[in-house]
């Protein structure tokens, strides 16, 4: 309904975010503002999906925003924060094979390959050059979420890089194909499954094996008898 | 009528992890908990094992189940179901007394027992709803939540690197599997483009596969098979298998032997799609490069190995990359022995695995120079190991020989080189096998070691599997070439 | 086995075993000649066999059965290979002896036990004569194989007294080519019979000695029988090299006065054979025993070069 | 007949099942029983083929087949039931020697284990000699090796039997390799697995599937470049399998390579010509090589491959007469090679055998300490002689009969009007020769320093006879080398084959009427006999240190073909002054360079090892290098797609 051109440039503009929000994480080596910045993006992303939901009015698109909204921006940091406070790390400094000024020249280039494998298919699965554009983009996204992953030491830095991922996946989602919400959820719930039990890991390896059903204790997953 | 089959399935799953669940720490020893513990599982098995057996031959294959055909068994998922319950059924009767040694040797403390148990019951029921689900996505989650039981089952030693390689399995694989999710969503919208509301379920894809363009199918396609490449273990995303399996408990590392399989029937009905696409061309070339590549790796790497389980690993990667391979020729006389050669390998692994653990509860430690006069104190592991490798390596009389005859005597027509590459490969692996075996055996050691007592319940299933092979060395029932022949006429090879 | 053969057989055989010892005493004669001394008397060997045959027999304490039935052995196997070649008359039909590689393995059958035979004593010398005899042979026997191939590839047969039957039909000067034969086979007679420029052997030094240093532990009859054979050797050797090149006056059909003339005139051509042989033997010395490869590598290249100008004409 | 046929190979099935299920009670009489079962067996299998071979009946049936494609028959015709009848003696004899063989050495359980194996190897050696379709061949060839390989590791605890037995193993896998890819290349063009004419192939695969055939067969068979494992297999064996495996197992590798290039494909000239080279070459080889061995059952195993050569180079001479049309020498050298194998057969057993009870009773396999075993143990001693006079093509014996065909054939072939091929021939005859006459020297060497003088160490002097039944076995092959040897021209003739070959039984009948003239003779002379010590210049004590060694006997040939060998001698001194002219002591040593290993197996092996272990030890890296492996892959694949499709 509402006029194209301003629609453009609203959707333009988020992308711009979310690319900033992806080359922050990136490059971020304090875990607590990792966080903060990860709900931003998925902020970001609940954003755009509104903004389709008005342009083409699936009302899919609401349910996937609204839940990207609960889930994303608000339960998961929530979780990794407070799984932050009870471990003594505070700082992921470590950078293996990618330093972050070549990750960002990296990532800059696996943008310009996606959009040159996914040029020649663009005229089937996308209907213009903005969702194609959006395609590349969610696309991209993985590919960084996954650059982050090897880049980083701590496993909590992993998770968030996992996290980019599975947006850049929503992403590309939104611009694809409206998904059954049925879909979405079952990928939400797993996601989540697969982050809990992450982080529960991730305290056992910081942990020796004494003091590792110590710790579980405080999740309430041990019974003191 | 047929709707209540998954229920069927996950009825029993659902009441028996609720009473494991519930089982409150009482007063017995740890021993008799696990004897308890194991009892259930071991009917979860049965039972599974009694279904599939009825859905093999009682009831009239293919069946659609809820009215939007989320579910739906053919003769190909049920295939596959038969071989996960068998093994399940095996390893679970084999866990009992294995499980029991665990504790008793202090690597397991009995307060995880109970999730142990619950966990390995939840992948059963896991991989049989992967192999039921009609729907792609529904497949993917069911492969994604196996990797988290498996991972969860491979942490119960809390040994720190078990937690290690439970993490590397985790990321390797889920990483892979967005991908195969961005593959998804791509099939997704090209079936929306023939049919109007969409539909990711193999039945509905399989029929409108010939009015899709081939090329954005095999795109789709390559998306989706490093999810499933992944999960099966070919070269590039193969890197957590020998640590996953080196670290698990030996009746974790059978199962999850299993679960492999589970990637390789997502790549075979994709594969199947792309075939009737037109695609076909394209995806034999992809399908024969990454198989070659799997086995090259994996047989090189086998000749320089001194750990047993890795060593098994190896042998499971090289195994999955020959499927691969036999699946890339696509003659229906391929897929025939390819599918018989799931099955054996599968038997094959299982009892290789079981022997291993007996070994490893003996010795304390995979190294191979720890293994001393294994003839004497663990018979018949040592000999279960000898005929498991001898199978393996496909000495005529068990049934490896015949795939690797058969599925070779198709390869040389497909393409010669991959067929001398095949060979040379196969050598590599026989003389790692016997090399490593040939070197383990003839240690010579002075000092006394009182052996470890095997309980009779886990030298069953050992003896059990080891007839299994001999017979389908020799003879291939009927019922089974039946099955195999309506699978090649259902994938339209 | 028609009568025909067995007068052959029996004719051959008594003549050989009589004539055999006088040759050994003629080149010996001439030797000593060249030597500018008179020499034993021709009959010598004939009064040293009688001797030797009434002396007891004397066995080492060391040796085995073997010791004990190599010479009858070795003496057995010459007199058969002696049948192979024929002196007195032709025999008439393809009998199963004249084949030239039975001839020839005959010999090396001979030589085998008496190397064991050499062995067996457990001395030194035994050890060293078999050794450097067996050696001897095995660089040998290329070159006998390459003469007998010469003579099969222009004789066309590989059946000795055929091939005596077709060089009597038709003269040598329709094959050329023999005479060279007959230069190798010389060198082959020299060699077999262990004449100086490979072996001495009249000399009991260890070091020179070869074909003496295996039968040095043979005493009484059995050394008259090994003797004896040794003078068997190197009669069918001579004849065959007589036969293969001048072979006229050898009877074809059984006629008392046609076998008398054959005798006679093969006796005649013997006579200046042994001289010839005890000239070429004085005329040389001993040559360095890991010289003889390179000696033996002219004859192996005569012979050859024989093969390739017959296949290439 | 094809119901005895297969009533024998049941019964030697049931053998093995037999003895592995009395594995519990150990005894030595289950044993026994056991072992005369398969006695019956093999006799069964004998009689059939024998009847097959003369009456010159083909039979033959699938008996079971796994599924339509894959089906297990046998065809026995006139080549196979020549191979099953000599599986079918050797067998025989080796099982009656192996009675009371088994019983030294290893523990119950173990031999017990070796009862079942013996049986099962007889079996599937059998049963690759008559399979009618490719599927059984290599199913039966596989069982063959396996088996083999481990009856080879029955005493595994020594480490050269473990290094014998992992060379083993890789070579006979190498060798089914290439049976793999000739089976399959042929399956590819005719279409069909059975082994009859399949004159479909087009020309390159023809010679693809030869090459391939000829490697395989090669391998297996003990060909020079792939001969290397022979050596050390043969002596780390028990000495009946030795037997068993030098005396059959090679023949059923050349009963492959007949059956495959004269019936299967068509052979060109070029194949004679390759089968003629190596098979000279292995010969010459083979011999020289066994002439610097010093173990007694090495110096066996290289006369193997020497007489493997002479097979092959038979073979080779049949398709090169055959192509040129020579009926004679065709049939010659074809009946020549497959006499000589089945001579070769008969008397490298018997000599396997006795060997094995020489070698048993003196507890050493190193001949340079045995000695004098003539006088302890005459009836080896005799059998031994026997198989040497055999070997060494000694007149009226069976190995003269089959290398006299062969001869035949050489000079024969002045009729080829080809000029090159027939220099090709007479150097071939020259190398013939040559090796004929070196197998006489090395088997002068092997008798004389064995069982002749005085024994040269404790152990050889305390040797005792062996058992009845260990020379029992021996004595049966010993009257079969003399009778194939002596009649040979008549049972040729039976045959049918008229060649023109020496008639041996007017020969021996004379050599036996001379030698009993002879010695009734002197017994009539009744001369004195006296035993006095042996001439020694006069020394007073004559100890076995100033006999002559078999380092001694075979020096000279060694020096004389010392580019062959590439004798190192090394003799380091130590000085007690700098100034290096008072030595304080020297030590001498001489290694011959074991080309074969160390030029061409070993360096492959490392390089193969090296790569090996690059690649594992990309395996053992953290999580980071794992994701970056996918990461790049993952690339990788999607630059492919974009270009692609």
């Amino acid at each position: 309904m509402i006029d194209t051109l301003i629609f453009n440039d609203i959707v333009r503009g988020l992308f711009v975010f979310v690319l900033g929000t992806a080359v922050l994480i990136i490059t971020q080596r304090s875990l607590t503002s990792l966080f903060k910045i990860y709900a931003i993006q998925s902020f970001i992303l609940a954003i755009m999906a509104v903004v389709l939901f008005i342009d083409t009015g699936t009302l899919n698109l609401l349910f996937i925003a609204l839940l990207t909204l609960i889930v994303k921006t608000v339960f998961i940091p929530l979780f990794l924060h407070k799984s932050l406070k009870k471990m003594a790390v505070k700082r992921d400094i470590q950078f293996y094979y990618l330093t972050p000024a070549s990750s960002i020249i990296i990532s800059a280039l696996l943008m310009f390959t996606v959009y040159f494998v996914f040029k020649n298919f663009a005229a089937t699965l996308f209907e213009d050059s903005l969702f194609l554009l959006g395609g590349v983009i969610g696309v991209s996204l993985v590919m960084m979420g996954m650059m982050i992953i090897f880049s980083r030491k701590k496993i909590l830095t992993k998770i968030t890089g996992y996290l980019t991922m599975e947006n850049g996946v929503l992403l590309f989602s939104l611009f694809m194909a409206e998904m059954p919400f049925i879909i979405e959820l079952l990928v939400m719930i797993d996601l989540f499954i697969v982050i809990l039990i992450s982080t529960v890991m991730a305290f056992g390896i910081d942990s020796s094996i004494e003091s590792f059903h110590r710790r579980l204790v405080k999740f309430g997953l041990e019974f003191e008898d | 009528m047929e709707n209540w089959i998954p229920v069927l399935f996950a009825a029993p799953t659902l009441l028996i992890i609720g009473i494991l669940l519930s089982f409150w720490k009482s007063k017995q020893t740890d021993q008799a908990d696990n004897c308890s513990l194991s009892l259930f599982t071991i009917i979860h098995t049965v039972i599974y094992f009694g279904i599939s057996l009825w859905l093999i031959f009682a009831a009239d294959l293919p069946i659609t189940l809820f009215d939007n055909e989320y579910f739906y068994i053919d003769a190909l998922s049920g295939y596959e179901i038969l071989i996960t319950t068998i093994v399940f059924l095996l390893v679970s009767l084999y866990g009992r007394g294995y499980v029991s040694g665990l504790i008793k040797a202090g690597d397991l403390d009995a307060i995880v027992l109970k999730f142990f148990y619950a966990a390995f019951c939840l992948l059963e029921l896991l991989l049989v709803f992967g192999f039921m689900s009609n729907n792609i996505a529904l497949l993917w989650i069911f492969i994604e939540l196996s990797t988290i039981i498996t991972a969860f089952l491979i942490v119960t030693l809390n040994a720190r690197e078990n937690i290690l390689a439970a993490l590397k399995y985790i990321f390797i694989a889920s990483t892979a599997m967005i991908f195969g999710f961005i593959g998804i969503i791509i099939l997704f919208t090209l079936s929306q483009k023939v049919i109007d509301g969409g539909s990711l379920n193999w039945t509905t894809l399989m029929d409108i596969a010939h009015s899709v363009d081939p090329s954005i199918l095999s795109f789709a396609f390559i998306f989706l098979f490093i999810g499933f490449a992944a999960k099966s273990g070919l070269v590039p995303f193969h890197t957590w298998i020998p640590i996953a399996y080196a670290r698990a408990p030996s009746i974790v590392a059978a199962v999850s032997g299993i679960v492999l399989n589970l990637g390789v029937y997502g790549i075979l009905r994709l594969y199947a799609i792309g075939n009737l696409a037109g695609a076909g061309e394209f995806l034999k070339n992809f399908l024969l490069v990454i198989g070659l590549l799997t086995v090259i790796i994996a047989a090189f790497s086998i000749l320089a190995r001194t750990n047993t389980k890795k060593l098994l690993a190896f042998s499971s990667i090289e195994s999955m990359g020959f499927m691969i391979v036999s699946i890339g020729i696509g003659a229906p006389v391929a897929l025939f022995w390819m599918l018989f050669f799931q099955f054996t390998h599968s038997l094959v692994k299982t009892l290789l695995f079981f022997c291993a653990g007996i070994f490893r509860r003996q010795y304390k430690s995979n190294k191979f120079d720890m293994i001393k006069k294994p003839f004497q104190l663990q018979p018949l592991a040592s000999w279960g190991l000898i005929l498991g490798g001898a199978a393996i390596i496909g000495t005529p009389l068990f049934p490896i020989f015949l795939a690797k005859w058969n599925i070779l005597s198709v390869l040389v027509s497909a393409s010669f080189p991959a067929f001398v590459v095949l060979l040379v490969c196969f050598l590599l692996v026989a003389v790692g096998f016997v090399l490593f075996f040939i070197r383990a055996f003839n240690q010579k050691t002075e000092e006394e070691i009182q052996p470890y007592q095997v309980p009779s319940n886990m030298k069953v299933p050992i003896v059990i599997t080891i007839c299994l092979i001999i017979a389908m060395g020799l003879y291939i029932p009927s019922w089974l070439n039946n099955i195999l022949l309506d699978i090649s006429g259902i994938l339209g090879f | 086995m028609s009568w025909n053969m067995i007068l052959y057989i029996v004719l051959n055989t008594a003549f050989v075993l009589l004539l055999a010892p006088l040759f050994m005493s003629l080149i010996k004669k001439v030797k000593a000649m060249c030597q500018g001394r008179r020499g034993t008397p021709l009959l010598q060997t004939y009064f040293q066999l009688f001797k030797l045959f009434k002396k007891e027999i004397i066995y080492s304490d060391t040796s085995s059965f073997i010791m004990r039935i190599s010479p009858y052995l070795n003496i057995a196997f010459l007199l058969v290979a002696s049948i192979a070649v024929p002196i007195v008359f032709i025999p008439a039909q393809e009998s199963g002896f004249g084949n030239i590689i039975l001839f020839l393995y005959l010999m090396v059958c001979a030589r085998f036990f008496m190397a064991l035979g050499g062995l067996d004593a457990g001395s030194a010398f035994g050890g060293m004569g078999s050794s450097r005899e067996m050696t001897i042979a095995s660089i040998i026997e290329p070159s006998m194989l390459m003469a007998c191939a010469a003579m099969a590839f222009i004789l066309k047969s590989t059946d000795i007294p055929l091939m005596f039957e077709t060089v009597l039909d038709n003269s040598v000067a329709q094959y050329p080519t023999l005479i060279l034969v007959a230069f190798s086979l010389f060198i082959i007679l020299i060699v077999e019979t262990a004449r100086v420029p490979v072996d001495n052997p009249e000399t009991h030094l260890e070091l020179t000695m070869v074909h003496e240093a295996m039968i040095l532990e043979q005493t009484g009859p059995k050394l008259a029988l090994t003797e004896l054979s040794y003078g068997i050797k190197q009669l069918i050797l001579m004849a065959l090299l007589i036969n293969i090149i001048f072979p006229w006056g050898l009877a074809v059909e059984i006629t008392p006065i046609g076998i008398l003339i054959s005798i006679a005139l093969f006796t005649l051509k013997a006579v200046i054979l042994s001289v010839l042989i005890g000239v070429f033997e004085s005329s040389f010395a001993k040559i360095r025993f890991f010289r003889l490869p390179d000696f033996f590598m002219i004859v192996f290249f005569l012979s050859f070069a024989i093969i390739v100008f017959e296949l290439l004409t | 007949m094809e119901t005895l046929f297969l009533s024998g190979c049941a019964i030697l099935l049931l053998c093995c099942v037999f003895s592995l299920v009395t594995i519990k009670k150990s005894g030595r009489n289950n044993r026994r029983i056991g072992f005369f079962i398969l006695l019956s067996g093999l006799i069964c299998i004998t009689i059939s083929s024998v009847l097959c071979f003369l009456n010159d009946t083909d039979c033959g049936r699938t008996f079971y087949s796994i599924t339509e494609g894959l089906s297990f028959g046998f065809h026995l015709d006139k080549l196979s039931s020549l191979f099953t009848g000599l599986i079918g003696i050797v067998g025989f004899c080796t099982v009656i020697y192996t009675i009371s063989y088994i019983e030294h050495g290893a523990t119950g359980k173990r031999r017990q284990i070796f009862a079942a194996l013996l049986p099962l190897f007889i079996l599937a050696m059998i049963m690759v000699v008559v399979s009618d379709n490719m599927f059984g061949f290599l199913f039966s060839w596989e069982i063959m090796s396996i088996s083999s390989f481990f009856l080879v590791m029955h005493e595994r605890e020594k480490a050269e039997t473990q290094k014998a037995g992992i060379f083993y193993f890789v070579m006979t896998q190498f060798s089914t390799l290439f049976l793999f890819i000739a089976f399959l290349v042929i399956y590819k063009y005719s279409g069909t697995f059975d082994i009859k004419n399949a004159a479909v192939l087009p020309d390159a695969a023809k010679g693809l599937a030869f090459a391939a055939l000829f490697i395989g067969f090669g391998t297996k068979a003990g060909l020079i470049p792939f001969h290397k494992w022979l050596p050390y297999a043969h002596s780390a064996a028990p000495s009946n399998i030795s037997a068993l495996m030098s005396g059959v197992m090679l023949k059923v590798a050349i009963y492959g390579l007949c059956r495959f290039t004269f019936d299967v494909l068509q052979p060109d000239l070029w194949w004679g010509f390759i089968l003629l080279a190596f098979g000279t070459i292995s010969a010459v080889l083979g011999v020289i090589y066994a002439l610097k061995e010093h173990d007694f059952k090495t110096l066996l195993a290289y006369h193997s491959i020497e007489n493997i050569g002479i097979i092959v180079l038979g073979l080779g001479m049949y398709i090169i007469f055959n192509y040129y049309g020579l009926e004679i020498q065709a049939n010659l050298s074809l009946v020549g090679a497959l006499f000589h194998t089945f001579n070769h057969a008969v008397f490298k057993s018997l000599l396997f055998m006795t060997a094995g009870s020489v070698v048993q009773a003196t507890g050493t396999r190193n001949i340079e300490e045995m000695g004098g075993l003539a006088k302890t143990m005459p009836f080896t001693a005799v059998l031994f002689l026997i198989g040497a006079c055999a070997i060494s093509a000694l007149p009226p014996l069976n190995g003269f009969a089959s290398e006299v065909m062969i001869f035949q054939a050489y000079l024969g072939s002045f009729e080829l009007n080809n000029a090159v091929v027939e220099i090709a021939m007479v150097v071939g005859l020259a190398a013939f020769a040559l090796m004929s006459a070196l197998a006489a020297a090395c088997f002068v060497k092997a008798f004389g320093i064995v069982f002749l003088a005085k024994p040269r160490s404790r152990e050889a002097g305390r040797a005792t006879e062996v058992s009845r039944n260990m020379l029992g076995g021996p004595a049966v092959l010993a009257f079969i080398c003399i009778v194939l040897g002596v009649f040979s021209y008549q049972i040729i003739q039976g045959i049918g084959f008229d060649i023109p070959i020496p008639n041996l039984l007017p020969v021996s009948i004379l050599l036996l009427l001379i030698t009993l003239i002879l010695i009734g003779f002197l017994k009539l002379a009744r001369v004195p006999v006296r035993i006095e010590e042996t001439w020694a210049c006069g020394i007073r004590k004559q100890t076995e240190a100033m006999e002559y060694t078999a380092t001694g006997f075979s020096e000279p040939i060694v020096t004389i073909f010392r580019l062959i060998f590439r004798t190192r001698k090394t003799n380091d001194k130590e000085y007690f002054d700098e100034a290096k002219s008072i030595t304080k002591s020297t030590k001498a040593h001489i290694s011959t360079l074991q080309f074969f290993e160390e030029r061409i197996y070993l360096p492959f092996a490392r390089f193969v090892m090296r790569i090996a272990s690059f690649i594992s030890e990309k395996h053992n890296k953290d999580l980071e290098t794992f994701i970056v492996y996918a990461f790049v892959a993952i690339v990788l694949v999607l630059i492919t797609a974009g270009v692609w499709l």
